[in-house]
């Protein structure tokens, strides 16, 4: 009953399909956890003072979910949740739909905030996925 | 290239405002023994007129990543990698 | 364009029914939201040491509903997001149910992080709910 | 109840563990005028043997928080909050 010497339960994902939600958050369900907290990005439809039409992820596969393991291992051991969910969106997406999912299951809030906070600022920092941006009347952008 | 100088077969993977630049995602090279990424970048910057300098990038060996310095070997898959902006 | 001079969506509310999560998400949907950050609290199988079976939740429904809008309005002054939704189950869960749900949307994710933590952080001291826990071969008791 | 003295009517809200000691939600009682929720709690406290002692509740009066001093007025709905446990 001691989840802290289970296995967590770590997974991140890139998908080229819509994020099933619900789906996502019955990956984290543990009758151990009293907290889930889930972190969603949304296409805005503005970014820096330009309004914004439409983007496209673009990942490098391979290295990006390896990296993305690696980050959440860093994170698990930080703040050791029983569980962490991560699913990032590729291809071309519109304003309001889903492009991160990033779920984390604890026994208790602390140290669930903790690490949806870690996870998201890291994945922004070093998991190979790039953005590009699309602008009425302008031309796209890589997102640096 | 120079038959003469050993040489060594890379492939190379570009990706977001690269992939643009070069016009591909993917393609492989020949190129003499012995060869760093750094040297590889340089001479694929001027070839094909990249923007970004390496040290706007990171670089990735087989899946890996891996200092700019780090000695090539034939087959390896070389990826240069542009500030990332996922999330 | 400027949410900021946009009335927040804030919405308290009790159910006596099971939460269904992709309409609260629904709510809280904003073109002009990057982040959506939420809180699920679970009924847990243990606390305090102790297995507990199920639980009950009991709210003084008038007090309770005013207090939670006050708490929303406090926090949304305090951060600013574009929407807070907070549902709160009432009657008798069993482990695994989902006993509360907040989710706050925002243009970036700092401002939704921090407002989630403080509604879930203040509900837990101010809003009158109660909760009664279950236990195998033990007297229910009343949770303070 | 002494006819004498003026009484209010006042509706009672148990909640929790209250509520399961006094073996009700809700009930009406008529109390001597003037009256404040605190000199209330107690003699319900004495009269169905409560537990909790005012230092550990809160107070409301028509559903909103209120002090243990305020002066109640008849068809005040008067209620007392055990420590939450809501989230």
């Amino acid at each position: 009953m001691d989840f802290s010497v289970n296995k967590p339960f770590l997974q991140f994902r890139l998908s080229e399909e819509p994020v099933d939600v619900m789906q996502e958050m019955q990956f984290l369900q543990n009758p151990s956890c009293g907290a889930l907290v889930t972190f969603t990005g949304w296409v805005r439809m503005e970014n820096e003072g330009k309004q914004v039409n439409s983007l496209q992820y673009r990942a490098y596969p391979a290295l990006a979910v390896k990296e993305g393991e690696t980050l959440l291992q860093e994170v698990w051991e930080s703040c050791h949740p029983a569980g962490i969910s991560c699913v990032h969106r590729t291809g071309h997406l519109q304003v309001g739909d889903l492009a991160v999912w990033i779920g984390v299951a604890a026994p208790h809030r602390a140290e669930a905030f903790a690490a949806c906070q870690q996870v998201i600022d890291q994945l922004k920092q070093r998991v190979p996925i790039w953005k590009k941006e699309f602008y009425p009347g302008l031309s796209s952008e890589w997102i640096h | 290239m120079n038959t003469d100088t050993a040489t060594i077969f890379l492939k190379i993977l570009y990706f977001a405002q690269l992939e643009e630049e070069r016009g591909c995602f993917e393609e492989t090279i020949e190129y003499p023994f012995p060869a760093s990424p750094l040297e590889v970048y340089q001479h694929l910057r001027e070839q094909h007129q990249l923007q970004l300098s390496p040290k706007e990038l990171r670089v990735a060996i087989n899946d890996c990543f891996s200092s700019w310095e780090t000695p090539l070997k034939s087959h390896d898959t070389l990826a240069f990698l542009p500030p990332v902006a996922g999330g």
